[in-house]
């Protein structure tokens, strides 16, 4: 059985429709990586994943169960972790009371503040900082963490590299394999292709809300992606 | 530079300010204005004038507390401050300095104005609900500044008395028409103001002051000169209020109460826009009138109405009738006519040039 | 040594502004809501305290014992419906609802207990005192007042920064739908918050009400001085509201020591010119960003 | 509970004649503050209003030889006195009212009587010293009226009914003051030292303070260094109560405290707890005042009792005054024989009516009962809250002085001597 | 292109609470040049162009723009002086039609008002690719769209100078040459830039002079080529694996 299905779901902010018909398959431990040109719709699939946005049609299943109906803050005990889009770190609390909040609902696992400390070590020097104050790579390790922190089955990782360095990109991305090795499912938006495929197990190209190209990245060309990009 | 070197050049951009409703509004209103002002001679009451008169004094505390919430985004609670500054005045203007009641009006609106400027220095350090609060308590030492001062009647209040000499028909009409002429004036003027370039800037102020400012923006001008209008517009009508009721105490004229009109008013006829308050204010006066036998009660379902204005219809009334502003009676806004009549196809992908 | 008293007076009169802000600053601190109803809580609060010392005859303290739970449920409930929802729309809807919300409460008030005044009998307490002195005599009761308004004060402090709870208070102030992707349930969060911020006002309230006399429309007047103590302050910053209530209760007792007219004012001037140099407040909760 | 308002607002008791034909309809507009901070003092008017309305509904008035039906048409000023004047102009001039009449402070009084002198109407007040009603204009100068009349005692009666107290106590005779910053402080400041200063005592009061105020120690401390043996003043009832609390804790015990308006309502004093007890007021009104209504006959006691199983709550002042209104309403409809309103006026300034409170009569020219043209005084008495110890009521109004009215010709009994605080 | 500096920055020192965001940072802009700015997240990049648009005050320092003393004074009177900016997150005028945004842009700073500034405001959009949107509500633009309209209106302005912050972030390899092709227009057409950018190729393809820096100061600046090979700006920047090449 497949860890999380979304089966031919259509997703509207008010009148607006942001994605048509879209399923997708992911298979515990896997590595997914959603790629799409700007509005494809990918932050919507995430939200429609963790709750925050509610398909009007379709079905989003979670180990078997169908989670539609199930609000943001129950799906997280159930083991699913949004990253979200712009970090959204908690600016008055310190780094380390943001990871503390990120295991607010209590599963059990191999992550918590010792282990994380020692995959993300820039965190554990700057702990006591609050969130307001701590740079870009700094409050993005954090949202990661902190997303670790509840022992997903599922981590869902939005736009992991947008807006920061490179160096810090280069950090984050060689955090992936101890979270993989965890056995955590990862399904990651990302821009950068390039990056995309070389974390990935498969890679599912949307455009305009729908998928238009799906597979292994070792057998997907690169001109049949940038088609696939922009609908050409 | 000129930019017509990277795109092409425009000959006839044409912008409409105007629409086909705003021009019979136009007309309406200045026909409804003519027609109250002859009101008195032809069909007009002493009484309906009275009863007027604090419909007027309505829509220009709903259209001042909306120019300062509604369009530069400063919630205040202590705009009773400048209605107390205003009814003082008059008294002040017309019985002390012996101007009589007819130019202390506009007396009154100056020193509301120069009060309003001298405390913007003190409430511009304040923002969101401190601004809010803040703005309370300076009304609260208005009102205690006032109460020492003895030639004004300290704790006890003051009677208007310039119009002693006046038969009430003349005393009433003189107010109506003073309080008719405020009325256009206050809208118009809040009007134009919203329209000129500076309400643009306004409602780009309200919308994110930051952004404002790096576009050319003064800020804190702006923001300066709608406070000080409203400061006027808020003294204008405690001018008149004075005027209606011939007595001033300073519980009375400094009551918080008075902003809580204001804020109902504003949300009831719908906010950031120029019909919103003066149909609330229609609105408001009307429940005050069938309501008010009913006490206490009267004031609960004053409330019950505002909160469900509030949760259930943010527009307010105005925007339930205007099908959520598709309907303007006094636009603003910048309708761009010289738009091409489709968009290129790919223009969202890859146009940028 | 009138001044020494005069001091010493403030510092008492500010615990009471501080334990009637507290729940004030919970609530601004949490939601960014300024509740504009707080100072009518308490008067329904006060009532509450003084029917049940007139109908069963408890000890006015024992009403606590009753008062604050059905003022948190009240808390609770006004939350879930009328709050949640406003805090849903434009920035402006809770303001305008609590002020509704003020209005409603008062006149009810009214219609159920007419505008007379009441006051909650504390027997011979009233007029009890500790002479510290010749020339200082602090009362029982306002020392009473002090204590609690200090021990509420830490109390929510602690349970803030170091509860997990309380954690997850501040995190949904920061950012409610990140915190909801923590599994948090930020309309159970922010009930918690209102229940014990109204738990709170319960209990000024009904100290309000043995304190001094008051009638349905007694509110108004200790909301403005609340509010003060908050900003003084610091929004949501707990200590800071105490410290907020010190500084206006010194400020206002001395002032009318030095001018009595003018005690209320120079309270005021205090206020506005913390404003003017510290707009945010003496204890501001975090750098604004 | 306060009752609904409602029923008494809508004009009635218009044709319900029980005397044959009714020629014309008398319209009196009534403002009165039935909700808001001053809605205590409009508490009674309710069932006054009740009682009369049904009065007239059996008795037309018979004025110039016609029969009259009354309206009474109630307005409620909210406790703002711009609303009331608001609420006097639109009696006048929306509802047409022959006559206006308010009653509760001069917060209500003053625009009111403003608003009919403005538009030319008949008006009759009561229920404000007469001081602050005559003096306020610019720098409290005294005004002159036409059309307005108003009847009460004054700040002189308040000042020899107080020092009769205090004349039965010894004392230092240094009196603390505790006057706020409002229309009666105000006025009460002014007048009051100079009153008392005749007879040797002196009144030290600090500035006057804002209404609201939440700390008395400056006004305590001083009253305790300048050895203040009696407390007079005029607060509001909480801030009495704010202040009595702190200057029991802070160790002032003053031997006699006279004291106005906070103590004016028995539920103000319950309010107190056992702290009221013997603690001074001047009296206007008493259910054993030896009077009757000039109009239906009533005696103060009846009246009371009528209150009290009517509304179940403690007789207060303010009936006996509004009821008395109405006496000199219709006595001067009935008298000036049409209504006229330049006649009513008329007849106004000359009227003699021997109403429930006392004698009201009014002079043009300042006389015994008439200090100042448009003004009559009554009679005004002194007493103590007692604690009655398990009575109907928690405490009981006990006259302790009737030299003011004794001096005006009405003899009040006393029901005690005045007795010094603990 | 003169070699005249159009502004230079002096000794500029600005602190909140105990970061330091801005330590003595010393460099000039020469009028006609497209700068670019790199540095590691926090290194004071937005700060930077906050301290030069007036967002900000300064603590210690000064800048001159064009011959004028700018260091005091208002963001307002900085725009009409010539300094246009964009923001990091952009900020629409949400109630505003994107027509209106734009005019308030060409009305206030750019001091052309009526049929003048209506006309700015059209080719200030047709320049950004917002002709077509240009009767929607700001409000409801989606992120690409967001970060034309920060360009249009600073365009209208008719700025001397325009500070882009990270205008391509966010977008993908294909959404970038257009817009690496409207800066290199409007650099042609005699507006200065300076633009921070992580998306370093897409930088490098246009700016003529790159300054990197790190912790609130200047690590380098000069050629962009030279910079990225400086091994301070890959320690603390690129990273050792970082490729030049980075598009579809
Ligand atoms: N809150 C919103 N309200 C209205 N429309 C929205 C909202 N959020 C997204 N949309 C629209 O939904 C569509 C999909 O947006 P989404 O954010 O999912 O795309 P994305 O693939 O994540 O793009 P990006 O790369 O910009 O993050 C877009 O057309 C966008 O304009
Ligand atoms: N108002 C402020 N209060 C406190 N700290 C601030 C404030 N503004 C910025 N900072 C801090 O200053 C530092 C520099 O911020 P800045 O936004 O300039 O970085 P940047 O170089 O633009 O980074 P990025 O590449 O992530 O956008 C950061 O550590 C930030 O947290
Ligand atoms: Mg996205
Ligand atoms: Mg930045």
């Amino acid at each position: 059985m497949p860890l999380l299905e979304v089966e031919n779901i259509d997703v509207f902010y008010g009148d607006v429709q942001a994605i048509f018909g879209l399923s997708l398959t992911i298979e515990e431990g896997q590595t997914l990586a959603v790629i799409g040109a700007n509005g494809a719709g990918k932050s919507t699939l995430l939200k429609s994943i963790a709750g925050l946005c509610s398909p009007a049609t379709g079905e989003i299943r979670f180990n078997g169960e169908r989670i539609n109906d199930v609000p943001p803050h129950r799906r997280v005990p159930l083991g699913i972790a949004l990253t979200p889009e712009g970090r959204r770190i908690f600016p008055s609390l310190t780094l380390e009371e943001n990871l503390l909040v990120g295991a607010h609902s209590k599963r059990s696992g191999h992550w918590n503040l010792a282990t994380l400390y020692d995959t993300f070590p820039l965190l554990a020097d700057r702990k006591n900082r609050l969130g307001t104050n701590a740079s870009g790579g700094e409050q993005q390790a954090a949202a990661i963490a902190r997303a670790l922190m509840s022992n997903p089955r599922i981590l869902l990782l939005d736009e992991v590299s947008l807006g920061l360095a490179p160096v810090v990109v280069e950090q984050i991305y060689s955090a992936l394999p101890a979270i993989v090795e965890q056995g955590t499912t990862v399904l990651v938006v990302e821009q950068d292709v390039n990056q995309a495929m070389k974390v990935s197990d498969r890679v599912q190209c949307l455009l305009d809300g729908r998928t238009v190209l799906e597979g292994k990245p070792s057998e997907l060309s690169r001109e049949r992606i940038a088609s696939a990009f922009f609908g050409i | 530079m000129t930019m017509s070197s990277v795109g092409s050049i425009v000959s006839s951009v044409k912008v409409r300010r105007s629409t086909t409703a705003s021009n019979i509004a136009l007309a309406v209103s200045i026909v409804v204005v003519i027609a109250l002002a002859i009101g008195p001679f032809a069909f007009l009451t002493k009484g309906n004038q009275q009863n007027l008169v604090t419909l007027f004094i309505y829509i220009i505390m709903g259209t001042m507390w909306n120019l300062l919430a509604g369009y530069a985004g400063m919630v205040s609670i202590g705009q009773q401050a400048f209605i107390g500054v205003g009814a003082y005045g008059v008294v002040y203007a017309a019985d002390q300095i012996g101007i009589g009641p007819v130019a202390a009006i506009p007396a009154a609106l100056v020193i509301a104005g120069v009060i309003g400027y001298l405390v913007s220095f003190l409430a511009f350090r304040l923002s969101g609900g401190y601004f809010a609060i803040g703005t309370w308590v300076i009304a609260e030492v208005i009102k205690l500044v006032t109460t020492q001062i003895q030639t004004l009647g300290a704790g006890s209040g003051i009677s208007l008395t310039a119009f002693s000499g006046y038969k009430p028909a003349l005393r009433i009409a003189t107010v109506y028409w003073m309080g008719l002429a405020s009325v256009v004036i206050a809208v118009a003027v809040t009007y134009l103001l919203m329209r000129s370039r500076l309400g643009t800037g306004f409602t780009a102020l309200r919308d994110d002051p930051t952004a404002a400012a790096t576009l050319g923006v003064n800020v804190t001008r702006g923001k300066r000169i709608i406070w000080v209008v409203a400061a006027m517009g808020c003294g204008l009508a405690g001018a008149l209020l004075a005027e209606n009721t011939l007595r001033v105490q300073p519980d009375s004229v400094f009551s918080v109460q008075l902003t809580a009109t204001m804020l109902f008013i504003v949300v009831i006829g719908g906010i950031g826009t120029i019909e919103g308050p003066i149909l609330g204010a229609l609105v408001y006066f009307a429940l005050e009138h069938f309501l008010i036998d009913l006490g206490a009660w009267y004031l609960v379902i004053l409330g019950i109405v505002a909160i469900l204005m509030v949760l259930f219809l943010p527009q307010g009334l105005w925007g339930l009738i205007s099908g959520r502003g598709r309907i303007s009676l006094f636009p603003t806004g910048y309708r761009l006519m010289t738009n091409p009549a489709t968009p290129p196809a790919v223009a969202t992908q890859d146009n940028a040039v | 040594m009138q001044w020494a008293n005069a001091i010493v007076q403030g510092v008492i009169l500010g615990g009471l502004y501080a334990l009637l802000a507290a729940g004030l600053s919970l609530m601004f601190g949490v939601m960014r809501l300024v509740n504009l109803a707080h100072g009518a809580l308490a008067i329904v609060a006060a009532y509450m305290g003084m029917v049940l010392v007139n109908k069963t005859g408890i000890p006015p303290f024992a009403t606590l014992l009753i008062v604050v739970p059905v003022m948190a449920l009240v808390g609770w409930v006004l939350q879930r419906t009328l709050l949640n929802t406003a805090l849903n729309r434009q920035a402006l809807a809770p303001i305008l609802v609590t002020f509704g919300l003020a209005v409603i409460l008062q006149n009810l008030m009214l219609e159920l207990f007419t505008a007379d005044n009441q006051s909650i009998d504390v027997g011979s307490l009233a007029g009890a005192s500790i002479q510290i002195t010749p020339d200082i005599a602090v009362g029982v009761f306002p020392l009473i007042t002090f204590v609690v308004g200090v021990f509420v004060i830490a109390a929510l402090q602690l349970y803030l920064a170091k509860t997990t709870t309380g954690r997850a208070m501040r995190a949904t102030s920061d950012d409610r739908e990140a915190a909801q992707l923590m599994g948090i349930d930020h309309r159970h969060i922010y009930a918690l918050a209102t229940a014990i911020a109204v738990g709170l006002v319960g209990l000024a309230g009904v100290f309000l009400g043995v304190r001094t006399q008051f009638n349905p429309t007694f509110g108004d007047v200790t909301l403005i001085f609340a509010f003060e103590a908050v900003i003084i302050g610091g929004l949501g910053s707990l200590w800071g509201t105490l410290w907020g209530g010190i500084i206006l209760g010194v400020a206002q007792v001395v002032g009318a020591q030095a001018f009595p007219s003018s005690g209320v004012l120079l309270g005021h001037i205090v206020f506005l010119l913390v404003l003017a140099f510290r707009p945010t407040g003496l204890f501001p909760k975090v750098v604004n960003g | 509970s306060g009752g609904s308002i409602n029923n008494n607002t809508t004009p009635s008791a218009s044709g319900g004649s029980a005397s044959g034909a009714v020629a014309g309809t008398v319209k009196i507009g009534f403002v009165s503050p039935q909700t808001g901070p001053l809605a205590p003092f409009g508490e009674s008017d309710t069932f006054v209003i009740n009682y009369m309305k049904d009065y007239f509904s059996k008795n037309p008035l018979m004025i110039g030889g016609k029969s009259y039906g009354v309206d009474i048409i109630v307005k409620d000023a909210q406790s703002d006195s711009a609303k009331a004047g608001q609420a006097a102009a639109d009696l006048i001039n929306n509802d047409g009212v022959d006559i206006v009449m308010a009653a509760g402070t001069p917060d209500i009084v003053n625009p009111v009587a403003d608003a009919c002198e403005a538009n030319n109407t008949p008006c009759i007040t009561d229920n404000a010293p007469w001081q602050p009603y005559v003096l306020r204009g610019k720098d409290g100068i005294k005004s002159t009226f036409k059309w307005t009349y108003h009847f009460f005692w004054g700040l002189e009666d308040v000042a020899a009914t107080f020092q009769d107290f205090w004349g039965q106590v010894p004392t230092n005779k240094k009196v603390g003051g505790l006057f706020p910053n409002d229309p009666d402080g105000q006025a009460w400041s002014g007048n009051l030292p100079t009153m008392v200063g005749a007879n040797g005592y002196t009144i030290n009061f600090p500035p006057l303070y804002p209404n609201g105020t939440q700390d008395f120690s400056a006004q305590i401390s001083s009253f305790k260094q300048n050895n203040d043996e009696i407390l007079t003043g005029v607060p509001i009832p909480p801030d009495f109560t704010t202040f009595w609390k702190q200057a029991k804790q802070q160790g002032y015990n003053p031997k006699i405290a006279s004291v106005g308006k906070a103590l004016l309502f028995p539920s103000s004093v319950d309010a107190l707890g056992d702290l009221g007890n013997n603690l001074s007021t001047e009296v206007w009104w008493h259910p054993s005042w030896p009077t009757k209504s000039s109009l239906t006959g009533i005696t103060p006691k009846q009246l009371c009792d009528q209150y009290e199983t009517t509304t179940g709550k403690q007789w207060t002042q303010p009936i006996g005054y509004v009821e008395a209104l109405f006496e000199v309403a219709a006595n001067a409809l009935t008298t000036s024989g049409s209504t006229d309103k330049a006649n009513l006026v008329k007849t106004l300034s000359t009227l003699s009516t021997d109403t429930i409170v006392g004698h009201v009569q009014w002079s043009p020219t300042a006389g015994p009962t008439s200090p100042t043209p448009n003004v009559a005084k009554t009679p005004l008495a002194g007493g103590q809250w007692r604690l009655t110890n398990g009575g109907a009521h928690k405490y009981e109004l006990v006259l302790t002085s009737n030299a003011v009215a004794t001096s005006e010709g009405l003899n009040i009994p006393l029901g005690g001597k005045e007795e010094a605080l603990p | 292109m003169t070699m005249a500096p159009l502004l230079t920055v002096s000794g500029l020192h600005k602190k909140f609470g105990s970061v330091v965001t801005a330590n003595d940072i010393n460099f000039e802009v020469i009028a006609g040049e497209a700068l670019g700015i790199v540095g590691p997240n926090g290194a004071g990049k937005s700060t930077l162009l906050n301290l030069i648009g007036g967002v900000v005050p300064v603590d210690q320092g000064s800048m001159i723009f064009d011959g004028r003393d700018i260091t005091k004074m208002a963001s307002a009177e900085r725009a009409k002086a010539g300094i246009g900016r964009s923001f990091q997150i952009p900020r629409p005028f949400t109630d505003m039609t994107v027509f209106e945004n734009v005019y308030v842009g060409s009305s206030f700073a750019g001091g052309v008002r009526g049929q003048a500034g209506y006309e700015r405001a059209y080719e200030a959009l047709e320049v950004s690719g917002l002709l077509h949107l240009s009767e929607k509500p700001a409000g409801q633009l989606r992120l690409l769209d967001r970060k034309r309209l920060e360009l249009a209106r600073a365009l209208a302005t008719q700025p001397k100078l325009i500070l882009l912050d990270e205008i391509a972030g966010g977008l993908t390899e294909r959404e970038i040459p257009p817009l690496v092709e409207t800066i290199t227009q409007l650099r042609s057409a005699g507006v200065t830039v300076v633009w921070i950018e992580h998306i370093v190729h897409a930088l490098v393809s246009v700016v003529d002079r790159l300054m990197c820096m790190a912790e609130g100061r200047v690590l380098a600046i000069g050629d962009p080529h030279e910079v990225l090979k400086s091994q301070e700006v890959i320690e603390v920047y690129l990273g050792k694996t970082f490729d030049m090449d980075g598009d579809v």
